[in-house]
C-alpha cells in the first residue's frame, strides 16, 4: 500500500490504498459510497458535508469536462459512475441522448428551484440545473475605456472605437463560449447571428483559448473589452483588477451547472440523495462561498432561500435560456463553422 | 602491452567475431522447442496492447461494437467521413509541416549538443548529458506548461524584462510550437548523433587530412554522408514525436488556427457528443503515417548497409572541449530545460498568479500544502510512487523476459512480437488509454468476473502497456551487444535458462535494466492521459491532481505539486545512482563487447510515448 | 523423421550429477586408446544447405583431434552438433558408447558431459575467476568445501592458482585463455571442444599457449576436440587431423602424413605451403612415372599410372635444393631458375624464384624454395628436388578415411 | 617555446598542388641510396610521460623501414609525427631536405606530401572504390580525365582494376587494404606510412599481402616507413629495422645483422625464438671466454670480457644441431637433454628439450632446438651448438645507431 490509513469521514484521498482495493467492479460493489463524475470546484467540500450528514462516502472522478464526457460515453455500455456533474447543458443532452442518463425522476426538494431554475429544467427530467452563470457578459478595462463610452450590448463592440481590441475564447477550447455561441445564434437568427460574429471578426476579433487568456489580454491591455463568462470577470474584478462587468441588455447566453443520474446505478438511492443534497440550500451556501468553489463561487443561484455572493451585481439581468436540445445538436458543426470561418 | 589497446586490438582484428555471435545465437535455437518460450510474452502483449487497441480500432468499422447493445454491424461511414473531410486532408498536412519543421529544428540543436558532448569531457559532458537525459526524461505536459507561463502575456517574461503585452504572439503560433517541440525533441537527435560522432571514427578523417582535404572538404565529403544515417534516426523519431503531438500542441497552439491531425483527435474525443469511431480512424491514420516515416528510415538504414560496419576508432586526442560548440549547447539546454523547470519552480512560490512577480506574493504555502491535514497532495504522490514502483517492477521484469526470449530465439512469434512493439510505440496514449475503457469494461468481462476497469489493477496495466515496448525495445538494445558465447558457455556448463537470465545476462546488461526502471518509474509517475481516464474514483494518482490544478488556472499550486513531484524523482534518482555507483569487480561489464551506456540508438528508436493532455 | 528415444536415455538429472560428481577425484586420465566419440554419416542442413554431408569420424580416448579447414566449411557446426547445441538431419553420434544425437534426438547440452572452450574466452566479465570456474560446479550443487578445493586443483593445472580474486577485465588475453580452459575442465568432462580457441591471441602469445594447452590437456588425458583454420596450429598440436571442406572430410591423418601425403590439391595446399605443377604422364615404369609440367621433365615415384593421364605434382618448398650456380645433381626435377622476391625468416630464407626459360620450359612457373644461405633478388640458381619428395596427386577431391 | 616558422614553409597550397601534380608521370621511382627522411634527435611528451625519447633516424629514398617494437612502445607516435598528425616536443623532422617538424612548428597533414595507410584500412564506407582512390585527387582538383587515367593506373598496380564500383563492405580484407594503399599511392606521395597495415588479415592473407606489398612497393620505388609489432613481418619484409622499446631506439640494422648480431636481451628475444641462458665468464683467452651457466660449460668468441662478469649468451633454435644418442661433437657447448614437448611444422619439427641433470649442470634449463628429423617425447639426445653461433649479450639497454 502506499501508507495512508483510511480515515472514515474525511476527505476522498485517505481511501485505502490502490492495491488494497481489490479488482470488484463497481456495479457489484455493495458498500456505502458512489462514483461522482464532476468537474466542479465545489466537490470536495460537498462531499464531505454530505458524508458527514449521510454516512455515505462519494468517490469522486474529478477531470476536466471533455475528458469526463469521453469517460463516460466510453463506459456506455457498463457504466461506473452514478452521479455526473459538470457545466454545459448541451453536453448534458448529448449524453441524455444516448440514453445515458437516468429520466423521469425529480429531486424531493425540485420545488425548492427558482422559478428562473425551473424553466432550465429539461423536460425528460434527465437532469438538473444547479447553478447559473452567463456564459459570457462583457467585461472592459477601465483604465482604457471611460465609464461613458462602456459597451452596453454586444452590437457596442462593433464600433470602430473597438477595433481590434475585443476578444472572446475559442469555443472548441472553452467550454462556456459553446452555449454563448449558440446563444447568440439563438437570439438572433441563425444567419444574423453568424453575421454578427463575422462582423466582430471584420472588427479584429481576437480569439485565445480560455478564459484566463482571454481576461489577460485584458489586463495588459492588449484589448479593451472581452466577452467571457462573468464569474472569471467578477472573479478578476474582485481581486482588485481595474475591470467592469457588463450585462448587454439585449440577453445574455445561460450557462449552468447540471447533474444527473445514471440510470444504470447501483446505488441509486445514494445518488439520488445526493443530487438533492446539492439542490439543498444547505449545500447551497457552501458553494456560494469563494473559499470552497473560488471564481465558480460568483454564480447565480437557482435555489430559493440561497443568498448570491455579495461580489455579484444585484442588477436584473435578462436571461436567455439556450435550447439544449438544437445546441446538442448543432453542437459539432457550429464549432467547426466558427473555427473555421471565425478563428482561422 | 596495455590491457585496454590490447582490447582494441582483438576487437578490431576479428571481423568476423560479430558474425560468429550471430551465429551462435541461431544455433541456440534448439533451446526454445518450436518458439512455445515467446508464447507467454505474445499473451502478455495481446492482453496488454493488442487487445485494447483493438478494442478501439475495431470501432472504425463496427461503430455498434460498444453500445448499450453490443453489434457486430458494420459501417463504414466514419471511414468515409474521415476520409472524405477536407479539413482532416489540411490536418494531416499541418501535422506533416508542423513535424518536419520540428524535427529539423530538433536535428539543429541536437547535433551542436551531441557534438559539444562528444568534444568534451569531464563535469563539461557529464553536465551536458545529464540535462539531455533529464530533457528525455520529462512529460510533456510539465514542459509545455513551463513555457506556456514563461511566454504568456503576463507570464514571467513580460514581468522579468518588462516587455510589450502581445509580444509573444509570434510564440502562440505554429512557429512557437515547432520551436518548442524542436526543444522537446532534440534529445533524441543528441542520443542517435552521440552515437554516430562515437562511432565516427577519427581515421576516416585522418585519411581525409592525409590526402590533403581541408576542413569544409572533409566535412561535406566524409564527415556529412557518415553522420547521414543518424540524422536520419534522430530527425524520423523526433518528425514522429511532432507529428502525433497530443499535448504540446493543445497547450501552445489551440488557438493558432492550424488544425493539426492530433487536434481532430482531440476534439474527437473531447467534445460532445464523442465520437470514438472517428477518433479511430484518425488515430490509424497517426499510426500508419508515422510507422511510415520510421519504416522508411529503417528501410533507408538497411539500404545503406554500411552504417553497420562499426569502425574501429581510436581515442581522439584530446584537445580540449570545443568552446564555442559547448557554450551554446548551454544556452540550447538553458532554453529547453531552465527555461520551463525555472518558470514551474518560480511560480510554485507565488501565492497567486496574477500577483505575480512582486516581493508580497512570494509564499511557501502551496509547499505546505503537502503536509495539509488533508493529505490529498501527500495521498496522490505516495500513489503515484506505489504505482512506479509496482509498474517498473513488473515492466522490468516482463521486459527482460521478453527481451531474452527474442535476442537469443528467433522464430516467426519473436518476429511478430517486434513488429508488434514498433508499432505500439506510435500510438497516442490517449488512443490507448480509450481502449483500456472499452477492453475492460466490456459486458462480456462481467461473467467472467474480469471487469478490470475502474480499479487501480486497470490503471497499472495501461501504465505497463505504455512503457513495455519501451523498456523491451531498451533491453534488447543491451542484449544484442553480448557475445552468444557467454550464453552458450553457461549452456553448455548445464545450467537451465532462468538461471542463465538470473546469473549472467541480468549482471551483464545491469545498467540498462536500471536505467528502464528508472524510466517506467518517471513516466509512469508523470503519465497523465491514461491515468485521467482510467484512475479509479476517489484516488487520483499525481499527475491528475496536477493537471486539476492546471485546467482550473491554478498554476502557482499545480507547479508546486509538479515541483514536488520532481523532488521526489530525483530523490530516487539520487537513492538510486549511489547504489549503482557502488564500487564493485564489476566494472569491467565495459568488457568490450558490452557496452556500458545503454545502446542510444536503441533508446532513441522510442517513439510516441504520449505523455500529454 | 519420428523421433527417436534410445534407451539409454532415461537417466535423470539428478543421477547424472551423481555420475558426474563420481568421476575419480583428480584423475582425468582415461584409458587411451579405445574409440571414445564416434560420429556416423551425419548430415547436417540448414536454410535449405547441406552445411555437413556424411561426416564420419572416429575419436580415441584421450586424443587430441583437430578440425582443420578454411572458413564456413562447417567446423564449429560440427563442434556445436557434439555439444548437443545443433541438432542433426541424419546419422548418429556416440560418445563413450552412448547416443548422444540421432535425427528427431538431441541429448541436451546441460545433460552431456562436454566442456567447451571459446575463442573470444566467453568469460563473464562480471564474475571473479574462481566464480567462473566454480560456475559449472555450482550448477552441479556440488557441497561448497568441494566446489573450492575443485577450482583450487584446476587453476593449478592451468598454473592461475594466484588469480582466483581477480576479474577477466585484469588478465591478459593468455590468461583469459588459461581461465577459459579452467572453467572448462572445471566439471572433468569427458570431452573437451574447443573453437579457435588461440585465434584471438597474438603470434607470440598463440605460440606459448600452444605448449602451454598441450601439456595441460596431457596431463589431465582428457578427448579433445579443437577447431582452427591455421593449418601451423594443426601440424604442430594434433594427434589427428581432420580436414574439412565444404561440409565434407577431405582426409584424415596424422600431421605428418597430412603434410607429407596429401590426397587431394585442396589437402596439399591447405596443409602448407607447396608447389603444384600441373601435367601430363608422359612416361610410366616399374613404380616410376615421368610428368611433363608445361615442359619441365618430373620424375615421381608413383603406382600405376596411365600414359596421358593429367595429374599435379607435388613438392614442398623444403624439399628443394639449392646447387651453386652451373653444377647439377641428379633427382627427381631439376631446373634453372632467377630469384624474384626473398624474405628472411631468422633460421631460414624463403625465396620465389621463377624457372627460366629454356627449351620447352615454360617461364611463367613460379617455385617457392626454402634454403638456409643467403641469396640476392636476381641471382641464377641450379634447383632440384629429391624424388622421393615428389608426390603424384589425382582429383580434387579424393575423400579418405584410412589413416 | 615560440613558434619557429622556417623559410621554406611559404608555400601556398596552390603551388603545393602543382609540384605534386607534376611529379614525372606514372613513374613512381626515386634515386636511391640519398637519405630521404631525417629525424633527429626527437622528444615527444604526452599527458606528462615521455612518448619518445631521443628519436634519430635516417631513412634513405626509396627504401622500406620497419619500426618494430612491442604495444605501446610509440610507433604509431612516431609514424603519427611523420604524417603531420602529432607535434613534437624537441629535435627536427626533415624529409626530402625540407623541415617538417620541429618544436612549435608543424607543417599540417594535408600540406605534406605524405600518403598514410591504417591498420583498419580506414576506407570510406559511402564512397565506391573509385572514389576512395579518386578522393585525393579531387582534392588536388585534378581533371576528371587525369583522375580516371591515374585511378586506373593505381588499382591496376594493386590489381584491383576490375573492382572500382565495389564498396567497401563488399571487398575481403585482402582487397580492402590494397585499396588502402591504392588510395594512398594516389597522389604520388614522397613517403608512404603504414601503420600495422596487414596486422587485421588472417595468416594466409598476410603472407600473400608481404609479397604483394612489396612488389607494389618495389614497382613504385616509394620511400616506406612500415610500423609492426610482428617480428616475422619485420624480418621477411625490412630493408632496415627500427626496433623501439619504451620510446627508444634499441636497435636499428638490417633484418639479417639484427637477427644474428641483437645487442641486447630484449633484441635477442624480440627478433625470433632465442634460447639465452645467464651465466658468469670463468675464463678468457684470445677472444674466446668460457662461461658457466648453471653448471654447463659455453664456450664463446667474444671481445673483451673479464673474468667473474654476469652475461647472457644466446643461440637461436635453428642452430642447435642433433646428434645421435651417444656421439660426441666438439662445439661452443653440447649437453644431453631429454625431449619434453614437439612440434611439427611441416619442413621442421620444433623441440623443447630439457637438459640432463649430470654433475653440477642445473635440470631446469629448458632449450627450444628445430630440426628437420623426427623424434619422440622422452627420446634422449646429445646436442651442440657450433662455436660461431653462440654470442655473448651484455646489459639490457643497448642503443646503437650504427648498421
Ligand atoms: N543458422 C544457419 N542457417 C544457415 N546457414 C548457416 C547457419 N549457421 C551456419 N550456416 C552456414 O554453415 C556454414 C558452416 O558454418 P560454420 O560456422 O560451421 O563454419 P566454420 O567452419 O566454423 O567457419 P569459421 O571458420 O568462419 O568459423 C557456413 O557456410 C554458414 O554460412
Ligand atoms: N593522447 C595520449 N595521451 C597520453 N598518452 C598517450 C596518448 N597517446 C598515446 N599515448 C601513450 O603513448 C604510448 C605509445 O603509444 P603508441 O600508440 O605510439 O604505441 P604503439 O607502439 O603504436 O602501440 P600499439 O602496437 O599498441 O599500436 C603508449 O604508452 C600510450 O599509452
Ligand atoms: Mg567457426
Ligand atoms: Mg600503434
Amino acid at each position: 500500500g502506499c501508507g495512508t490509513t483510511a480515515k472514515p469521514g474525511t476527505d476522498t484521498a485517505s481511501t485505502p490504498a490502490p492495491q488494497a482495493q481489490a479488482a470488484q467492479p463497481a456495479a457489484e460493489s455493495a458498500s456505502k459510497d458512489f462514483t461522482l463524475y464532476v468537474a466542479e470546484s465545489f466537490d470536495k467540500a460537498l462531499a464531505k458535508s454530505f458524508e458527514e450528514k449521510t454516512k455515505i462516502k462519494v468517490n469522486i472522478v474529478h477531470i476536466a469536462t471533455g475528458d469526463l464526457i469521453a469517460k463516460i460515453q466510453a463506459e456506455r455500455n457498463n457504466p461506473h459512475w452514478d452521479v455526473a456533474w459538470f457545466d454545459g447543458a448541451t453536453s448534458m443532452q448529448s449524453l441524455n441522448k444516448q440514453g445515458l442518463l437516468l429520466k423521469d425522476w425529480s429531486p424531493a426538494n425540485v420545488s425548492n428551484y427558482t422559478s428562473l431554475g425551473k424553466e432550465l429544467i429539461p423536460s425528460d427530467r434527465a437532469f438538473f440545473p444547479t447553478h447559473v452563470t452567463a456564459a459570457a457578459a462583457i467585461a472592459y478595462n477601465t483604465n482604457a475605456v471611460k465609464k461613458e463610452q462602456a459597451p452596453k450590448d454586444w452590437s457596442d463592440l462593433l464600433k470602430p472605437e473597438f477595433k481590434n481590441s475585443v476578444a472572446m475564447n475559442d469555443p472548441s477550447v472553452s467550454g462556456p463560449t459553446y452555449p454563448f455561441v449558440a446563444g447568440m445564434l439563438q437570439q438572433l437568427g441563425e444567419a444574423k447571428g453568424k453575421q454578427f460574429f463575422q462582423d466582430l471578426k471584420a472588427n479584429g476579433l481576437k480569439t485565445f483559448p480560455k478564459n484566463p487568456n482571454t481576461l489577460q489580454s485584458l489586463l495588459t491591455g492588449a484589448t479593451k473589452a472581452i466577452m467571457i463568462q462573468d464569474t472569471a470577470i467578477l472573479n478578476s474584478k474582485t481581486k482588485g483588477d481595474p475591470v467592469e462587468i457588463v450585462y448587454p441588455a439585449s440577453g445574455v447566453p445561460m450557462l449552468y451547472g447540471t447533474i444527473a443520474v445514471s440510470p444504470k446505478s447501483s446505488r441509486m438511492d445514494a445518488a439520488k440523495q445526493f443530487v438533492e443534497y446539492v439542490l439543498s440550500p444547505e449545500a447551497q451556501k457552501q458553494m456560494v462561498d469563494p473559499k470552497v468553489g473560488e471564481a465558480d463561487s460568483y454564480y447565480l443561484p437557482i435555489i430559493q432561500g440561497v443568498e448570491m455572493s455579495p461580489q455579484r451585481p444585484t442588477q436584473e439581468v435578462k436571461w436567455l435560456n439556450v435550447d439544449v436540445i438544437k445546441g446538442s445538436e448543432a453542437e459539432n458543426e457550429l464549432k467547426k463553422w466558427f473555427h473555421d470561418s471565425i478563428v482561422q | 602491452m596495455s590491457l585496454k589497446a590490447r582490447k582494441l586490438k582483438m576487437s578490431s582484428r576479428s571481423g568476423s567475431m560479430t558474425a560468429l555471435y550471430n551465429k551462435s545465437k541461431r544455433l541456440l535455437n534448439r533451446w526454445s522447442v518450436q518458439g512455445l518460450g515467446s508464447l507467454p510474452g505474445l499473451l502478455l502483449m495481446a492482453v496488454l496492447i493488442l487487445y485494447p487497441l483493438a478494442s478501439l480500432l475495431l470501432q472504425a468499422v463496427f461503430p455498434h461494437l460498444f453500445d448499450m447493445e453490443m453489434s457486430w454491424e458494420p459501417s463504414l461511414t466514419s471511414i468515409a467521413a474521415v476520409l472524405t473531410d477536407r479539413t482532416n486532408l489540411i490536418a494531416v498536412m499541418n501535422s506533416a509541416i508542423t513535424g518536419v519543421c520540428a524535427a529539423v529544428v530538433a536535428t539543429l540543436l541536437g547535433t551542436l549538443t551531441a557534438y559539444a558532448a562528444w568534444k568534451s569531457d569531464g563535469k563539461v559532458k557529464a553536465c551536458l548529458q545529464l540535462s539531455v537525459w533529464l530533457l528525455f526524461f520529462s512529460p510533456s505536459y510539465l514542459i509545455a506548461q513551463g513555457w506556456i507561463i514563461f511566454m504568456q502575456n503576463g507570464g514571467i517574461a513580460v514581468q522579468l524584462f518588462g516587455l510589450q503585452a502581445g509580444w509573444s504572439d509570434w510564440f502562440f503560433s505554429r512557429f512557437g510550437l515547432i520551436l518548442v517541440m524542436g526543444f522537446r525533441y532534440f534529445p533524441f537527435v543528441h542520443l542517435s548523433m552521440s552515437q554516430a560522432f562515437a562511432q565516427l571514427g577519427e581515421e576516416y578523417i585522418r585519411a581525409g587530412r592525409m590526402l590533403g582535404a581541408n576542413k569544409r572538404v572533409l566535412f561535406t565529403w566524409i564527415v556529412f554522408p557518415l553522420l547521414t544515417p543518424a540524422w536520419m534516426a534522430g530527425a524520423s523519431i523526433a518528425f514522429a514525436e511532432g507529428f502525433g503531438d497530443f499535448g504540446m500542441a493543445a497547450a501552445i497552439t489551440p488557438h493558432s488556427h492550424v488544425p493539426t491531425i492530433t487536434y481532430r483527435i482531440y476534439t474527437a474525443l473531447n467534445q460532445a457528443p464523442v465520437n470514438y469511431p472517428d477518433a479511430s480512424v484518425l488515430s490509424a491514420i497517426v499510426l500508419i503515417v508515422t510507422a511510415l516515416a520510421l519504416w522508411l528510415q529503417f528501410r533507408w538504414m538497411k539500404r545503406s548497409s554500411y552504417t553497420l560496419v562499426s569502425t574501429h576508432t581510436k581515442p581522439m586526442e584530446s584537445k580540449g572541449p570545443a568552446w564555442g560548440a559547448v557554450w551554446t549547447s548551454y544556452a540550447i539546454l538553458l532554453f529547453a530545460v531552465l527555461l520551463p523547470f525555472g518558470s514551474t519552480l518560480t511560480v510554485s512560490l507565488w501565492k497567486t498568479w496574477s500577483g505575480g512577480i512582486a516581493g508580497s506574493n512570494w509564499t511557501l504555502a502551496h509547499y505546505a500544502a503537502l503536509l495539509d491535514t488533508d493529505g490529498e497532495v501527500l495521498a496522490a504522490i505516495m500513489r503515484s510512487l506505489a504505482y512506479a514502483l509496482v509498474v517498473a517492477a513488473a515492466t522490468l521484469v516482463l521486459g527482460l523476459m521478453i527481451s531474452f526470449q527474442m535476442t537469443f530465439f528467433q522464430n516467426k512469434i519473436n518476429k511478430a512480437m517486434d513488429t508488434i512493439i514498433l508499432s505500439t510505440m506510435a500510438i497516442p496514449g490517449v488512443v490507448l488509454a480509450a481502449g483500456f475503457v472499452f477492453a475492460w469494461n466490456a459486458t462480456w468481462l462481467i461473467p467472467l468476473h474480469l471487469v478490470l476497469y475502474g480499479t487501480p489493477v486497470c490503471l497499472a496495466l495501461a501504465y505497463m502497456a505504455s512503457a513495455l515496448p519501451y523498456s523491451v525495445r531498451l533491453q534488447l538494445g543491451a542484449m544484442s551487444q553480448l557475445s552468444g558465447n557467454l550464453l552458450t558457455a553457461a549452456q553448455v556448463l548445464g545450467a537451465r535458462k532462468t538461471r542463465v537470465l538470473r546469473v549472467i545476462v541480468l549482471p551483464l546488461i545491469r545498467m540498462t535494466v536500471m536505467s528502464s526502471f528508472v524510466l517506467t518509474f518517471i513516466h509512469t509517475f508523470f503519465e497523465l492521459p491514461a491515468s485521467a481516464m482510467l484512475y479509479p474514483a476517489g484516488q487520483p494518482p499525481l499527475p491528475v491532481a496536477i493537471a486539476a490544478r492546471f485546467n482550473s488556472f491554478d498554476w502557482p499550486a499545480g507547479s508546486a505539486m509538479a515541483v514536488e513531484g520532481m523532488a521526489v524523482l530525483i530523490l530516487i534518482y539520487l537513492l538510486t545512482h549511489r547504489w549503482l555507483r557502488k564500487p564493485d569487480g564489476r566494472k569491467e561489464a565495459a568488457d568490450n563487447r558490452i557496452k556500458r551506456e545503454t545502446a542510444p540508438l536503441q533508446t532513441a528508436e522510442r517513439t510516441r510515448q504520449t505523455l500529454h493532455l | 523423421m519420428a523421433a527417436r528415444k534410445p534407451p539409454t536415455i532415461g537417466l535423470s538429472g539428478k543421477r547424472r550429477r551423481c555420475k558426474r560428481l563420481s568421476a575419480p577425484g583428480r584423475h582425468y586420465i582415461f584409458r587411451r586408446g579405445t574409440m571414445h566419440i564416434q560420429i556416423e554419416r551425419i548430415h547436417k542442413r540448414l536454410g535449405g544447405r547441406s552445411i555437413l554431408q556424411d561426416v564420419s569420424l572416429q575419436v580415441k580416448k584421450g586424443q587430441f583431434t583437430v578440425l582443420l579447414g578454411p572458413s564456413g566449411c562447417g567446423k564449429t557446426t560440427l563442434l556445436n552438433i557434439l555439444a548437443g547445441l545443433t541438432d542433426i538431419d541424419e546419422g548418429e553420434i556416440h560418445i563413450g558408447g552412448k547416443l548422444y544425437s540421432a535425427p528427431g534426438y538431441t541429448m541436451p547440452p546441460e545433460l552431456r558431459n562436454v566442456g567447451m572452450v571459446f575463442q573470444d574466452f566467453a568469460l563473464w566479465p562480471h564474475m571473479s575467476v574462481y566464480d567462473n570456474v566454480a560456475f559449472g560446479l555450482k550448477v552441479l550443487r556440488m557441497a561448497d568445501k568441494e566446489i573450492k578445493e575443485r577450482v583450487a586443483d584446476v587453476l593449478q593445472l592451468v598454473q592461475m592458482q594466484a588469480y582466483p580474486d581477480h576479474y577477466p577485465h585484469q588478465l591478459s588475453g593468455g590468461q583469459k585463455q588459461r581461465i577459459a580452459i579452467a572453467r572448462a575442465m572445471a566439471t572433468r568432462p569427458e570431452v573437451l571442444l574447443m573453437d579457435e580457441p588461440l585465434s584471438s591471441l597474438d603470434a607470440r602469445l598463440r605460440e606459448q599457449m600452444r605448449w602451454d594447452l598441450l601439456r595441460i590437456l596431457q596431463d589431465a588425458g582428457i578427448t579433445s576436440v579443437y577447431v582452427t583454420h591455421d593449418q601451423h596450429e594443426a601440424l604442430s598440436m594434433a594427434d589427428e587431423i581432420v580436414l574439412l571442406n565444404e561440409g565434407r572430410i577431405e582426409q584424415t591423418g596424422s600431421p605428418v602424413h597430412m603434410y607429407r601425403q596429401p590426397r587431394s590439391v585442396f589437402a596439399a595446399s591447405f596443409l602448407g605451403a607447396a608447389n603444384l605443377l600441373e601435367g601430363t604422364v608422359t612416361e610410366y615404369d616399374r613404380g616410376v612415372s615421368v610428368v611433363d609440367c608445361g615442359g619441365l621433365r618430373v620424375e615421381v615415384q608413383d603406382e600405376d599410372a596411365v600414359p596421358g593421364e593429367k595429374v599435379t605434382i607435388l613438392f614442398r618448398p623444403g624439399a628443394v635444393e639449392f646447387a651453386s650456380y652451373g653444377g647439377t645433381r641428379p633427382s627427381g626435377v631439376s631446373f634453372r631458375a632467377r630469384i624474384r622476391q626473398r624474405a628472411f625468416h631468422g633460421s631460414e630464407w624463403q625465396y620465389r624464384v621463377q624457372i627460366e626459360e629454356s627449351g620447352s620450359v615454360s617461364p611463367s612457373i613460379l617455385i617457392e624454395a626454402w634454403d638456409q644461405s643467403e641469396r640476392s633478388i636476381g641471382e641464377y640458381c641450379e634447383l632440384s628436388v629429391p624424388l622421393h619428395s615428389c608426390r603424384v596427386i589425382r582429383g580434387k577431391y579424393v575423400v579418405e578415411h584410412q589413416r
